[in-house]
């Protein structure tokens, strides 16, 4: 498929801080792209640099195989959303909208054509006379997307549009924005550090950390076979277990680790180097069972937290900072009452002193 | 003014939008506990209130018993607080005394309104250059612009003059409006930036984004929502062109036609006894007119100033 | 051409309209452009329109400013024929004369006579009808008015304001002080002035409390208020005396020890022609021609000054108003406005003088040398 | 052309009009003014470079350390006033009581009302044969005999001040009432919850949260009294014995009373270097002082 | 136990708007209760009254047994935790603890000892010399609830004290609340609209709705038997899935529900009066299954998000709005494929045409 854009070593410094750190990635056509990352790694940065908002230090943008570098945004051909909307307060929602169109000086007709068009793709042709200072946040991000829209641009960017939501009302428009992604079959760009944002809307998700890729996949990827540490504790939610070891032996695609007051454990892989190597292993709070598994260990909950739907259960476990487990339902357990947990060696992610996953 | 006030309101609830979605903004009206008072502290606000006011108006207080007095009771003693067969016939007879008066009223209004806009005019971009871009001297050039104000114009007044001669402009209006808009701006500057700082940046880039000139976004997106801030200021430059202007009325023009409304009221010192009571009566109904503003204006007026307060 | 001509007050007087109509009539290529400045800004501004190199062609200004402009470039000589000069008064050609030569038309005159309050004279158990004749005298009943009525008994000028220089003069000229001598010399430093200095200090006492808030206006207003047992003023103030229901009397100036004969202040005010306009000569004609003997009694009449020459017309004055007679016959013995080139800075040395002996922050003697030490600069 | 330098070179062209007027306005007039301090122009068209006389003149006059001291005192007590009755004033003005708007309206007139006027009505006040306070209090019986308040040096020094400060408080009051407005309102109710009644919410809440909006407003009337010159010129010409006389009234005199324009412009030079250092150590203060303290 | 705090009819109107209905609540003495509602339904307003921010137009507060209506906050014995924190930006962390000692003017020893020992339970000891501006939003927080735990109080109040937080500090902010609470033993009113806040925080939850108290319980009392439309609606995450239907028939404790094209069911309910009615079914996304049910249905996903840890999956069902489904895991789902469902009875809620739950 054809590329929508390619980030070739893109590289940013504000006043001698390097903050992208050489970014490589490429967007097919139609593709739906989500940077993650903890706060301040550079995903703004980085959207703005695609959007024309930010000069590049280093490296090349291009866009359908041109070199956009020195472009103005709209030379670009994309749109923005912006994580307040920067919605105009002034005019009427139709202004919003129109304000691109009325900026190329298109006649009357083919701007109330346009926009009576978006409106209606957005469920907002009865707000068309309103402010945005009348409109729900779904309304006022809905708004700006209609503005993004018009344009009819080739690549859509979107800073964080629904971190100002309520949770209730981040969801619907997450499913809003998924299935106007499928209508109109555009390339989006999409920052986010919601999870749930990311693992629902991606086709593939980059994790940035520190001004680099730490990695590119789908979410499904991401989830079950994070490259690194740093990938598997920020994918999912609760956070994934993480346990300290060290491993004993590691001889015909089996590694033996020891858990100190755990035990020990023999995992397959085939990672001769290994031996001796301090090691974390992995695992997230939704595979631990109550049944019986191939490994089991015993825990005393501190807190339970009940959700109806399941049940979140907190313990300190040697060897790891703070263990957590979650069950479907309403188990039995009882805070301050030991219980054995288990999981099988499939759902475990074993990573190495440097943090990167062996598998 | 409603459709000013209304876009002001908007434009705090996208500010404030960063916080949560269904902007807050409570009409309190009814009082909160914490604004309840004692009697003795409603009182004590009652009287610091008094107290306040009568520094302020004391002079008003005056002036305006003293423009009810006949001249000969003014300079009388004991003192009479109360005008003795006080009377508002220095109101009728100030219009013969300086017949010129309604023009120097008009002349006030007609310079003060032509600086304003100049001002406006100017200081708008300006105010935006400073508000929004970071270039090099920008700390430097504000600074400049500030330090204009120390100069005032009396300081100046030999060279503004050669100025306004070279340039063939004493006896006009010009020579009143063009030194008098020059020491308002400044200020006026400093104020405005500190406004349209609080305006989020997003909106430039956003437009910026869609293909938007500066000059575009500054026309349509910034001035409409900068509007309460210029409202201010307008009124500040309105009232300082208008009670404050004095000194270059009175040295670059001479002509009656032209004078403006403090320097027209010196016509009642120019016989053998000043008319007192006259000069207060017209001050009285020279001030009249902006105060009739002001009354309209003062909510803009806190309300414009608070966005851009407790910043700097 | 046009002339300019900037006329001090806030209109032309009614007499100088149809003059200057007249004027125009003779000499009808060269019409006349006035324009009233009021008292407060009128020499400021004819000032600066000349220093800015506009000058306008023809002003009122005050005759002491004359040296200043004349040293400066300024204004054009107006010598005046020994003839002319001797039409008028004594001293009236000296208030505008400098070097040798005169550099302006004198066009008003006013001279200061003693004002008393015979009510008030009458309360203190003084009579009623007898007016001061010496500083002795002044400063007595003064003492008198103050101790035995309400009122205080003298109305001394002594703020920041240019009148009190003028009022501290009318005490050197009734003491045969000067200022500066006829070669140009500061010669404040002298008994006749130390007298006066002197005279000053001890009638602060039974004035109005705190001179140095007052001009002579104000004084004037106190002294209308029947607060006042004398004043030194103007003739206007017999008439506005008698609107204000003063039982008033009018007296030559008290006279101190050094008098040797009554004495006054003698200002004038000019009309001065500006240089450089190149309109200098028909503008010196308009000078004349408005203030030849007819027109000029007539512009007094109207006006209510002090004639500047002794017209037959005078004497017949006296006789219907014997308000005058003081005004009048000081004028002899009167001293002018003493010339300086810094006339501000003559100004200011002479209040600051006045002003630390009248609030005691300095004995007059030390302020006197003080003071003539520092004129020394603005010569 | 990069980006960043088009939109600088926009912005200096949106600071074109500005600059320009201000140039041409102000600094020319200025610069000429430093070079007439140089000059010995006066009423003459004509002038001689003369070198740095003006200037060893005005400080061999002896008394200009006096004036500056003197105008240093005046400006430091016209601005503390200011701050204190403007503050006062704004705090009372914001206290939720039935009559604020009117109040708030009240205020004003000081400031609209042409300058001299105001003069001339203060001039009134003070008279003491037939104004208001010296009157009143006599009615009253609190003083027998007139009180003149311009007649003495240090009566005079205040009244000229006490005047200053009446035409500078509304400005200042409106300017810390919108400030005081600014201040979101959960502090007091946190202040308030935690036991702090209204006074001690004034001071520990309320106060250090207007510091850095008094401080801008003390720099502005700062600057505003330092340059007070009708006031002054009005009630007392610098009088009584020089007591009221500050920089600007001294080179007001000089320049365009006496007509020293050259001498006149090297005062003027000397006050703008006052003014400019005294502003420069302000702003430094003012910059240690608030550091932090923005939310 | 004893009673901690009692409202008693407690009415509030703005203006002639009666914003507060009525309420009547008994909080017993170390209980944590959370206020949940939509926007605007008046949890502040509640608070701020218990507090004594704010008058009640009628009714009583009594705490401790004592009627508190007209005392000023701090003699109510409450402490107050605001949304903003409403730090006081120009004084120290140490400072702003600080602060209500202060204005009871204790020495300065006894100051330095209770601010110490809570800035250690807050684990703020290394930021007592910093002001408010330098810290991050839980630190902040935190600092906020110091200032509230140094006055001792009985009760404290929190509004919405972690809206202003992201995600992931939330829930960690959370747990530390848990702990606090725990610690302290002090009653505690917790105004939130985030479901998982009440859900795990709350010993019981009090539901408002247009300034009315629509159902009181604990989490799983409210989870599993919702008195209402309301309350079913809005606990629990996804949504509720809501089916309309009609009563044809009840009699000898069962119930036959029309379901319309889905078919008919019928449910064990003892409720004759259900007859002839339109009502309501209700299922959670969570308790749809793929096993063989008691019910099935068919359904076409048009949606379908993957979370790795569970699977959502969206689809049009006649008679409900949005049908949401949630399946443990990644199940073999495609979108556009239909699938067959199912759930259990008795995981069915009923409710009857003005909205009540049919038990
Ligand atoms: N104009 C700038 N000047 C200097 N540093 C900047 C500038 N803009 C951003 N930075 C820095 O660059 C880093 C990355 O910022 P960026 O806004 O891209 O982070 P982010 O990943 O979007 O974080 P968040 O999730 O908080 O939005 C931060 O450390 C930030 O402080
Ligand atoms: N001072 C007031 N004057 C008038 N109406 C008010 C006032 N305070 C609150 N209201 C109204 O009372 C209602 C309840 O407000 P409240 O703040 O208690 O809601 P809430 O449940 O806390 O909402 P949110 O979740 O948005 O914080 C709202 O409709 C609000 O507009
Ligand atoms: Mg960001
Ligand atoms: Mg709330």
């Amino acid at each position: 498929m054809a590329s929508a854009l390619t980030l070739s070593n893109i590289r940013k410094s504000f006043a001698n801080a390097e903050i992208i750190k050489g970014v490589d990635l490429d967007v097919t056509q139609g593709e739906f792209i989500v940077f993650v990352g903890p706060s301040g790694c550079g995903k703004s940065t980085l959207l703005r640099m695609i959007a024309g908002l930010e000069e590049v230090t280093s490296g090349d943008i291009n866009i359908e195989g041109n070199r956009v570098n020195e472009l103005p945004p709209v030379k670009r051909g994309i749109a923005m959303v912006f994580q307040s909307y920067a919605l105009y307060p002034h005019m009427t929602v139709f202004e919003n909208i129109a304000f691109p169109l009325r900026v190329e000086k298109l006649p009357q007709a083919e701007v109330d054509k346009r926009v009576d068009a978006a409106a209606k793709v957005l469920q907002l042709d009865q707000r068309l006379q309103q402010r945005p200072g009348t409109l729900s946040g779904g309304q006022r991000q809905r708004v700006a997307i209609g503005r993004a829209i018009v344009r009819e641009p080739k690549i859509f960017l979107f800073d964080e549009p629904l971190s100002n939501l309520d949770a209730a009302l981040r969801s619907e428009m997450r499913v809003e924005l998924m299935e106007l992604h499928k209508r109109l079959g555009s390339t989006m760009i999409y920052v986010t550090h919601d999870q749930i944002e990311a693992m629902t809307m991606a086709d593939r998700i980059v994790v940035l950390s520190l001004g680099e890729i730490e990695q590119v996949g789908s979410p499904l990827e991401l989830y079950h076979h994070p490259d690194n540490i740093f990938v598997a504790g920020f994918i999912g939610s609760p956070k994934m277990n993480f346990i300290k070891g060290r491993c004993t032996q590691s001889a015909n695609g089996q590694v033996e680790i020891d858990l100190g007051e755990l035990g020990t454990m023999a995992l397959e892989r085939n990672a001769p180097r290994l031996a001796g190597e301090e090691v974390t292993l992995g695992i997230r709070p939704e595979h631990l069972k109550l049944e019986q598994s191939n490994f089991s260990l015993s825990i005393t909950p501190n807190l339970i937290e009940h959700l109806g739907i399941h049940t979140i259960l907190y313990a300190d476990v040697p060897g790891s900072e703070a263990f957590i487990a979650l069950f479907e339902g309403e188990p039995g357990a009882e805070e301050g009452t030991p219980i054995s947990i288990g999981f099988n060696k499939a759902d475990v992610h074993l990573f190495d002193s440097s943090g990167q996953a062996v598998r | 003014m409603t459709e000013l006030a209304r876009s002001a309101s908007e434009s705090t609830a996208t500010a404030s939008a960063e916080q949560k979605a269904p902007a807050k903004v409570k009409a309190r009206s009814q009082k909160a506990m914490i604004d309840r008072y004692t009697w003795y502290e409603v009182v004590g606000i009652y009287a610091g209130i008094a107290l306040f006011l009568i520094f302020v108006l004391a002079p008003f207080i005056e002036g305006f018993l003293v423009s009810l007095k006949p001249l000969a009771q003014l300079f009388s003693t004991p003192y009479n607080f109360i005008p003795e067969n006080g009377s508002f016939q220095a109101y009728f007879d100030m219009w013969n005394s300086v017949p010129a008066l309604g023009l120097h009223i008009f002349n006030s209004f007609f310079i003060s309104s032509v600086i304003t806009l100049m001002v406006i005019a100017i200081v708008v971009p300006a105010a935006y250059a400073f508000a929004r871009f970071e270039f090099t001297g920008a700390g430097v050039m504000l600074g400049a612009f500030l330090a204009v104000n120390m100069f005032s114009g009396a300081v100046l007044l030999i060279p503004l003059f050669r100025l306004m001669r070279s340039l063939g402009l004493l006896n006009t209006y010009w020579a009143m409006i063009i030194p008098g808009a020059a020491f308002l701006i400044p200020s006026s500057i400093w104020l405005l930036r500190t406004y349209l700082m609080r305006i989020p940046r997003e909106l430039d880039e956003a437009a910026w984004a869609d293909g938007a000139s500066r000059l575009y976004t500054l026309r349509r997106v910034i001035l409409p929502l900068a509007m309460p801030g210029i409202v201010v200021i307008s009124i500040m430059t309105f009232i300082g062109a208008y009670a404050q202007q004095f000194i270059f009325a009175l040295t670059f023009n001479s002509k009656t036609e032209y004078m403006p409304l403090p320097v027209g009221l010196f016509g009642f010192f120019g016989r053998q006894e000043v008319l007192w009571n006259e000069l207060m009566a017209a001050s009285f109904v020279g001030i009249l007119p902006v105060m009739v503003v002001i009354v309209f204006l003062q909510r803009y007026l806190v309300a414009g100033l608070t966005a851009g307060a407790i910043k700097q | 051409e046009e002339l300019s001509f900037t006329v001090c007050g806030d209109e032309v007087d009614p007499t100088w309209e149809g003059f200057i109509a007249e004027w125009e009539e003779q000499n009808p290529d060269w019409p006349v452009a006035t324009e009233a400045v009021g008292w407060g800004q009128c020499q400021d501004k004819v000032t600066t329109l000349a220093a800015a190199g506009s000058p306008v062609d023809l002003a009122y200004v005050g005759s002491r400013t004359l040296k200043q402009l004349a040293l400066n470039d300024l204004i054009v000589e107006i010598p005046m024929s020994q003839e002319e000069q001797d039409a008028y008064y004594n001293y009236v050609p000296e208030t505008v004369s400098f070097d040798g030569t005169q550099w302006g038309v004198p066009v008003a005159f006013s001279t200061k006579a003693l004002f008393w309050n015979k009510d008030l004279f009458e309360e203190a158990g003084l009579d009623p009808e007898t007016a001061p004749t010496t500083w002795e005298e002044e400063i007595d009943f003064a003492r008198q008015i103050e101790e035995n009525t309400d009122a205080d008994g003298f109305g001394l000028v002594a703020k920041t304001f240019d009148n009190t220089m003028h009022q501290f003069l009318h005490w050197v000229y009734t003491n045969n002080g000067q200022v500066i001598d006829d070669e140009g010399n500061i010669v404040l430093n002298s008994p006749q002035v130390l007298a006066a200095l002197e005279a000053i200090q001890e009638i602060t006492q039974y004035s109005e409390e705190g001179p140095t808030a007052y001009e002579q206006n104000e004084v004037r207003a106190i002294f209308l208020d029947g607060s006042l047992g004398m004043v030194h003023g103007a003739i206007s103030t017999g008439q506005l005396a008698t609107e204000a229901g003063i039982n008033w009397g009018v007296a030559p100036l008290p006279l101190g020890p050094d008098a040797e004969g009554p004495g006054t202040l003698l200002i004038t005010d000019s009309l001065a022609v500006f240089n450089g306009t190149g309109r200098e000569e028909k503008a010196i004609e308009l000078a004349k021609f408005l203030t030849s003997p007819e027109r000029q009694w007539e512009y007094e009449q109207s006006a209510g000054l002090t004639p500047l020459r002794p017209l037959p017309e005078v004497t017949t004055m006296m006789e219907q108003d014997p308000t005058w007679v003081p005004f009048i016959e000081s004028i002899e013995y009167g001293g002018p406005e003493p010339l300086f080139t810094d006339y501000q800075g003559l100004q200011n040395t002479m209040i600051e003088m006045v002003q630390s002996v009248v609030t005691g922050q300095a004995e007059p003697q030390e302020a006197l040398e003080r003071a003539a030490s520092e004129l020394e600069r603005f010569k | 052309m990069t980006r960043s330098q088009s939109a600088t070179l926009f912005a200096l062209g949106l600071l074109l009009p500005a600059t320009l007027y201000i140039l041409a306005i102000v600094a020319y007039p200025l610069f000429d003014t430093i070079v007439l301090s140089f000059t010995n122009a006066a009423l003459r068209p004509t002038y001689d470079f003369i070198g740095w006389e003006n200037y060893e003149r005005i400080f061999s006059a002896g008394n200009f350390t006096e004036v500056i001291i003197r105008t240093f005192v005046w400006t430091f007590f016209s601005v503390a006033l200011k701050m204190i009755i403007g503050t006062c004033g704004a705090v009372l003005l914001n206290a939720a009581v039935p009559g604020q708007t009117v109040f708030r309206i009240l205020t004003m007139p000081p400031w609209v009302v042409p300058m001299a006027i105001g003069i001339f009505m203060w001039g009134w006040m003070y008279n003491g044969q037939f104004g208001m306070i010296s009157g009143l209090l006599q009615n009253f019986g609190l003083r027998d005999s007139p009180l003149p308040f311009l007649a003495y040096g240090n009566t005079a020094f205040w009244a000229t001040i006490v005047t200053d400060v009446w035409i500078g408080v509304p400005m200042v009051t409106i300017y810390l009432l919108a400030a005081l407005q600014s201040i979101p309102k959960d502090l007091y109710e946190a202040a308030w919850t935690d036991g702090a009644g209204r006074w001690y919410r004034f001071r520990r809440v309320t106060l250090p949260l207007m510091v850095p909006a008094m401080l801008t407003m003390s720099l502005l009337s700062l600057i505003a009294t330092f340059n007070s010159f009708d006031i002054i010129w009005i009630l007392t010409q610098g009088g009584p014995s020089g007591s009221t006389t500050t920089m600007i009234i001294d080179t007001y005199r000089t320049a365009i009373g006496s007509f020293r324009y050259g001498e006149g412009a090297a005062r003027a030079v000397v006050i703008c270097i006052f003014v400019s250092l005294f502003c420069i150590v302000y702003f430094r203060a003012v910059r240690q002082l608030s550091k932090g303290q923005i939310r």
